[in-house]
């Protein structure tokens, strides 16, 4: 996986908003292809923050973000990158979900068949396609959520950010969710509190406290380690700890 | 909440198959023919016109009745007032009150043309979904920067109604009552509230959009190309006789003066 | 508040058209020139979506209770995006709740519109004061929110009383048109006091909002 | 604990919106006095919409539901019964986090000495002192979790609704909950998809699907019989699950 280029180079990233300074100090990162990341950290940790700098949404303070090679230039719109934002009422802002699903490729300036096309495959990929007609703010929290993340998925991005997508699912789609992602070929970085969610999907898990990388390892490996976890304030999984009887397959 | 609007918008008549641009502009000619008419003895004509196309609609009866009663205020107001103050000859005393001919007339006059283009409207906006209209609309021209606040507006109308709704719940559990004017203190950070928190969203919202690609190559058209309708003949036909009928009541307007 | 269809003359009805028309012209034209339009645009909706539920909310005024207006509160907040506001609320409201009409709707824009655009200006006075003054926006605010409805209503009952009824004499005229606006003035003073409480609550908890241009 | 008069009891309630009908079914419950009651079941099960109708915001199609042995009237107010909404954005109105947890022993008509009292103690038990004089929009999501709670508590009331409180909320937030709940003499009606914050708390739980409860009983038995979760689209939680070592004192 490592033989290509980087999909994401950070280096000595530090970053201040004006009325409160250093909410991210001295980030360095590198995520292949094919990666899928886990961010855990409490809230207020500088998830969002990071996840913001990196789609160019914010200016750094200091330091360096490349994507795909290429610097991060703030304001500028890069199709390779898709996030799926932690309130999905942001996110859908057309009256319809098919409206929706369809504002990326056309904003990208695709011919009308193409549009249709790719709102179709996205569709088919979030099993929306019977909601396709409703109005956003009529569906339920989890159809909100698979809604926005067909509406990424219709850019064909190469990287998804997700930010803490389970929030509010219920247990069905939380699987779901699962089941999808771990099917998924994209490179992902998804930032959660659920960490049993991050613990079936990444392969990777990056722990943040205080806006620095704290630990970066297998997930088994950062979120195993009990002392660790106590230290920033978070909770080893309950299916790391021993168990008398196998429950995954 | 529930505005309904588009509650029959599903129906299958010749009225919901016309394509919504041609029936827009036939439909504002209409009323604007409608609202120009001013002779009594077109007025029977205006409700054939508009109670037919409204049978044609196939909307039940109770749907345009749920909609007058809004507006029935404001038609109270002018019966109250209208027959008393316009005009000189009294047609009856009501105590020392005369009920003036002129008055009346001004008073059936204005209600018949209210109801027929009241008519005229919930048929255009009961007969195709809203979205589909504002999307005919700017297929027609509209500013792409009023259409696109007409739909982001729309958009969050429910939403913003909905959060309405539930602080309205939670001041009550919390036991506020509305009895006087005292409360209009807690009622403005109420309001006050709203406005920020859709402030605030309408920032994220942007942060949204921009990481899809608005304003890109696509300018800032964010809804349907004019490709997404398709107009037959009938469509034209359609328009062809409704703007007959507008021509007719101007010219018959006209010549009645 | 707001005229129906069938009660203007056709004539008055495409007058209001082209005056809204030219103030929404104005209006874009200001915006263009002011800031990043495409920034504005989810700004002005969600907060034209927000004015609309606002005015929903009902005032107790024992032993009734009135809906407000707010066009001058409108004005205050929004600024040069005032006047598309109201046009596309005054939309809604015409096809959603049969509240006003579509024939009317360029009148009713430049009635409600315009007004909250002077109201804009006048509230732009408090810096008089400084940004920071409570009493400054306290009393701009008050004479924003009742003057923007009061130059409204006395628009419209000029329009009602002068064009309906065709055979009213000129001295009954006048006096309809006092009457009704001295009846009015209930309606200012509370929209003038809700506009100032609401524009202090803004001053302390999101002061960018009152600043409409920037 | 059943001694008393029942705090809730609620018979042959059905409810239906005007456009979605019988989303509750012929429900049956009684609540004692000190009881800690989960509701567990799947988005649009019709938790939120029981919550509505206990509360009188809603009102019955039919039964009839009494709190301390007084009828529910619709729209009345009920200061012994004290609800923290599913989002707390739509709980806090006031400019100041003092105001908005002042503004229900406000309206209860108290002398503003008590009202200070009440404020104070809320704020001692949510740890939310420091944040007094902060706007509730500047808060991160979970201190206006748990400023709401403060609100709901300074009113005293004796039976407290939770609806959802651990969505968006951190470990570290979500733990002193789970501490503060366990230690409150309240009777509670929680509703959450987090099943072990469940388990934590409650000492009874009820599992409501497609408008009908399906089961009641203690928390072990319900959320511990994986075949009745899975039918009703739920998991048996980790920690439920036999362990090698023990993790809770
Ligand atoms: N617009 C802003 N202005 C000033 N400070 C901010 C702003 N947004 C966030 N912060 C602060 O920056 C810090 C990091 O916030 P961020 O949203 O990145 O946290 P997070 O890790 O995403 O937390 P959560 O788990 O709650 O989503 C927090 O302390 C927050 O209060
Ligand atoms: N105002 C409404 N009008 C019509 N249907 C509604 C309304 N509110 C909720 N519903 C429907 O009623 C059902 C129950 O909704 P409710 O909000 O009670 O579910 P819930 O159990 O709280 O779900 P969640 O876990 O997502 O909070 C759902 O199918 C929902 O779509
Ligand atoms: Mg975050
Ligand atoms: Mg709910």
């Amino acid at each position: 996986m490592n033989s290509k280029e980087p999909v994401l180079s950070v280096s000595n990233l530090s970053f201040s908003y004006p009325d409160r300074s250093l909410v991210l100090k001295d980030l360095n990162l590198i995520v292949w292809p094919g990666e899928r990341v886990g961010i855990i950290g409490p809230n207020g940790a500088g998830k969002t923050t990071f996840f913001m700098l990196i789609c160019g949404v914010l200016k750094t303070t200091s330091g360096e973000i490349r994507l795909f090679g290429k610097p991060v230039v703030p304001g500028e719109f890069h199709p390779e990158v898709g996030m799926v934002f932690q309130n999905p009422d942001d996110q859908l802002f057309c009256p319809s979900v098919r409206d929706d699903v369809a504002f990326g490729p056309r904003n990208l300036g695709l011919p009308e068949e193409e549009v249709e096309a790719r709102v179709r495959e996205a569709f088919a990929v979030t099993g929306m396609q019977e909601l396709g007609d409703y109005p956003p703010h009529h569906l339920s929290g989890g159809q909100k959520r698979m809604a926005a993340i067909a509406g990424v998925l219709a850019m064909r991005p190469r990287l998804v950010i997700y930010d803490e997508p389970t929030s509010n699912l219920d247990i069905r789609y939380r699987r779901r969710l699962i089941h999808f992602l771990r099917g998924a070929r994209e490179t992902m970085l998804i930032a959660s509190h659920d960490l049993e969610f991050i613990l079936e999907v990444c392969d990777r898990v990056i722990l943040i406290d205080e806006g620095r990388i704290v630990a970066d390892a297998k997930p088994r490996e950062v979120m195993g380690n009990a002392a660790l976890m106590e230290a920033h304030g978070l909770e080893r999984p309950h299916s790391l700890v021993p168990h008398a009887e196998p429950h995954h397959n | 909440m529930k505005l309904q609007l588009d509650e029959y918008a599903y129906l299958n008549t010749p009225l919901h198959r016309w394509d919504p641009r041609y029936k827009l502009i036939s439909f504002m000619v209409l009323i604007f023919a409608f609202s120009f008419v001013h002779s009594l003895y077109l007025l029977p004509g205006m409700v054939a016109v508009s109670g037919t196309l409204y049978i044609v609609s196939s909307l039940p009866l109770s749907f345009l009745l749920a909609r007058l009663r809004l507006p029935g205020f404001f038609l109270l107001m002018m019966a109250v007032l209208l027959p008393f103050l316009s005009g000189q000859n009294a047609l009856f005393y009501l105590g020392p009150l005369a009920v003036k001919q002129e008055g009346c007339l001004d008073l059936l006059l204005i209600s018949v043309k209210f109801l027929c283009i009241l008519t005229l409207v919930i048929i255009l906006f009961g007969t195709t979904p809203f979205l589909t209209n504002i999307k005919a609309m700017r297929a027609l021209g509209l500013s792409s920067i009023l259409a696109d606040m007409i739909l982001f507006s729309y958009r969050y109308l429910y939403d913003i109604g909905d959060k309405l709704k539930t602080m309205e719940t939670a001041m009550k559990l919390r036991g506020f009552l509305r009895r006087n004017l005292k409360s209009l203190g807690t009622l403005a950070s109420l309001a006050g509230t709203i406005l920020v928190r859709s402030y605030e969203q309408s920032d994220r919202v942007y942060k949204a959009m921009i990481l899809r690609g608005y304003g890109q190559a696509g300018g800032t058209r964010s809804g349907p190309r004019r490709d997404e309708f398709q107009a037959y003949p009938r469509d034209l036909a359609g328009l062809l006789v409704l703007v007959f009928i507008a021509v007719a009541f101007v010219v018959a307007e006209i010549c009645l003066r | 508040m707001h005229i129906p269809d069938g009660v203007l003359p056709t004539a008055v009805c495409l007058g209001g058209y082209a005056t809204a028309g030219a103030a929404t012209w104005f209006s874009l034209r200001k915006i263009s020139q002011k800031e990043n339009p495409r920034e504005g645009i989810p700004k002005a909706s969600l907060l034209t979506a927000a004015f609309l539920v606002a005015s929903w909310i009902h005032i107790p005024v024992p032993p009734a209770s009135v809906h407000l207006v707010l066009n001058g509160l409108l004005g205050v907040v929004l600024g040069y995006y005032a006047f598309p506001a109201i046009l596309i609320g005054l939309f809604f409201q015409a096809v959603m709740f049969q509240h006003g009409g579509l024939t009317t709707l360029g009148v009713n824009a430049t009635v409600m519109g315009v007004p909250a655009l002077l109201a804009y200006y006048l509230f732009r006075l408090r810096n008089i004061f400084g940004k920071d003054n409570r009493v400054g926006t306290g009393l701009f605010a008050f004479l924003a929110g009742a003057g923007g409805i009061g130059l409204a209503a006395v628009t419209v009952f000029v329009l009602l009383v002068t064009t309906i009824p065709a055979h009213m004499d000129v001295e009954a005229e006048r006096a309809s048109i006092y009457a009704l606006t001295l009846a009015h003035i209930p309606v200012m003073i509370i929209e003038g006091v809700f506009t100032a409480v609401l524009a202090l609550f803004l001053q302390r908890v999101k002061p960018e909002l009152l600043e409409g241009d920037s």
